[in-house]
């Protein structure tokens, strides 16, 4: 399950559903990352931009990786302003076993930051400002140049 | 006609352009001064499915998305 | 902070006040562990022993280690029996920068699980079997063979 | 006397022992037929440090535990 939320994550919520959504799913392990907002320099906020087509599939191949490993997946990612101290982002990994669960978000969590097409801003005196300096080239940039 | 569609960042609308394959999009968004910074950085989708491949033909109606650099998380 | 409780843990309430705990220390990843007793075999709950002393210190070497690396480390475990598809073990991370994070949770949880002083029994029936094909040495076993 | 308590599952009463070192524990805990199968998998702490060397000394009151292979989480 992949969900998109306006605004900062309701982070105790949406642990709490996937939970009681795995239940009885006979999973040992479940690890999520929790991706939250800090106070640096003198923004107020970030904000993020979606393309929810892409994002969408390229979640879909990883629930099919997961899979392979007798895992599933779930992220949830927010959408415009996430005010500091907030959470912007929760992945995370449901597995039979300690060490598939382990690796598998790792491999997880970097995918995401490396190709999930999203865009952060920081929000600074009310204006948005492209996170330039930390964001990364999708694979296979370039193509066009 | 193949619709360009710029994401994120690039404050950009979208270019409607007579094309038959990645490659002459290529070209075509070249010879503009304003994406000269963008296009190294940028990877580039085809009705929403990521590609590699400048030799890949277009249809009319088809859809090329640019995605600059992303920062997610 | 490390936390024992008798019987299975409340997950969702140690998630949520870690993460409240830590609220405001601009920690930007919060990576919990959660383990819970998997239906296999006939089992109807599995039950831990804890030796306290030896796995309190175990602990505080790892909130140093962390500590070193700007991160913080958390555990909770439970004592006495746990029904199956309720949490045992809960172990997190809190660290400024997600690789730090990622790292350290895989570390903390490998090597909980190879030297914390805590026994397992299988619950069959309602007795306590002694989980031996499960259970590993701890690092320096053998010393008195 | 040295206390020497068996953790977990070795189901063992605490034993006191006359001993200078842990050499002199390791070699009584030997002469125990049933603890033959425990103890090359046991760890060993002093006053609930872990240890890993005989030839440490040992004085009166000190308290020796044996803890056999463990499985938390």
């Amino acid at each position: 399950m992949m969900e998109l939320h306006q605004g900062a994550l309701d982070t105790k919520e949406i642990f709490g559903r996937w939970l009681d959504e795995e239940a009885s799913s006979n999973y040992g392990a479940y690890i999520p990352f929790v991706g939250t907002i800090r106070a640096e320099d003198e923004i107020e906020a970030l904000s993020f931009d979606i393309y929810e087509p892409i994002l969408k599939r390229w979640f879909d191949e990883w629930q099919d990786r997961a899979a392979k490993r007798g895992a599933i997946v779930k992220m949830a990612h927010a959408i415009g302003d996430v005010p500091i101290h907030t959470s912007s982002y929760i992945s995370a990994v449901f597995s039979p076993k300690r060490r598939v669960a382990l690796e598998l978000i790792d491999e997880f969590v970097e995918d995401f930051k490396a190709n999930a097409p999203i865009w952060k801003y920081d929000v600074i005196n009310g204006s948005r400002v492209y996170a330039a300096d930390r964001s990364t080239p999708m694979d296979g940039a370039g193509l066009l140049s | 006609m193949v619709r360009v569609e710029f994401l994120g960042p690039i404050a950009r609308e979208a270019l409607e352009i007579d094309a038959s394959s990645v490659q002459e999009i290529a070209d075509r968004l070249r010879e503009d001064e304003t994406l000269r910074e963008w296009l190294p950085k940028c990877a580039v989708a085809l009705n929403d499915e990521m590609i590699s491949d400048l030799s890949i033909e277009l249809k009319d109606g088809d859809r090329v998305t640019i995605l600059p650099p992303v920062c997610g998380g």
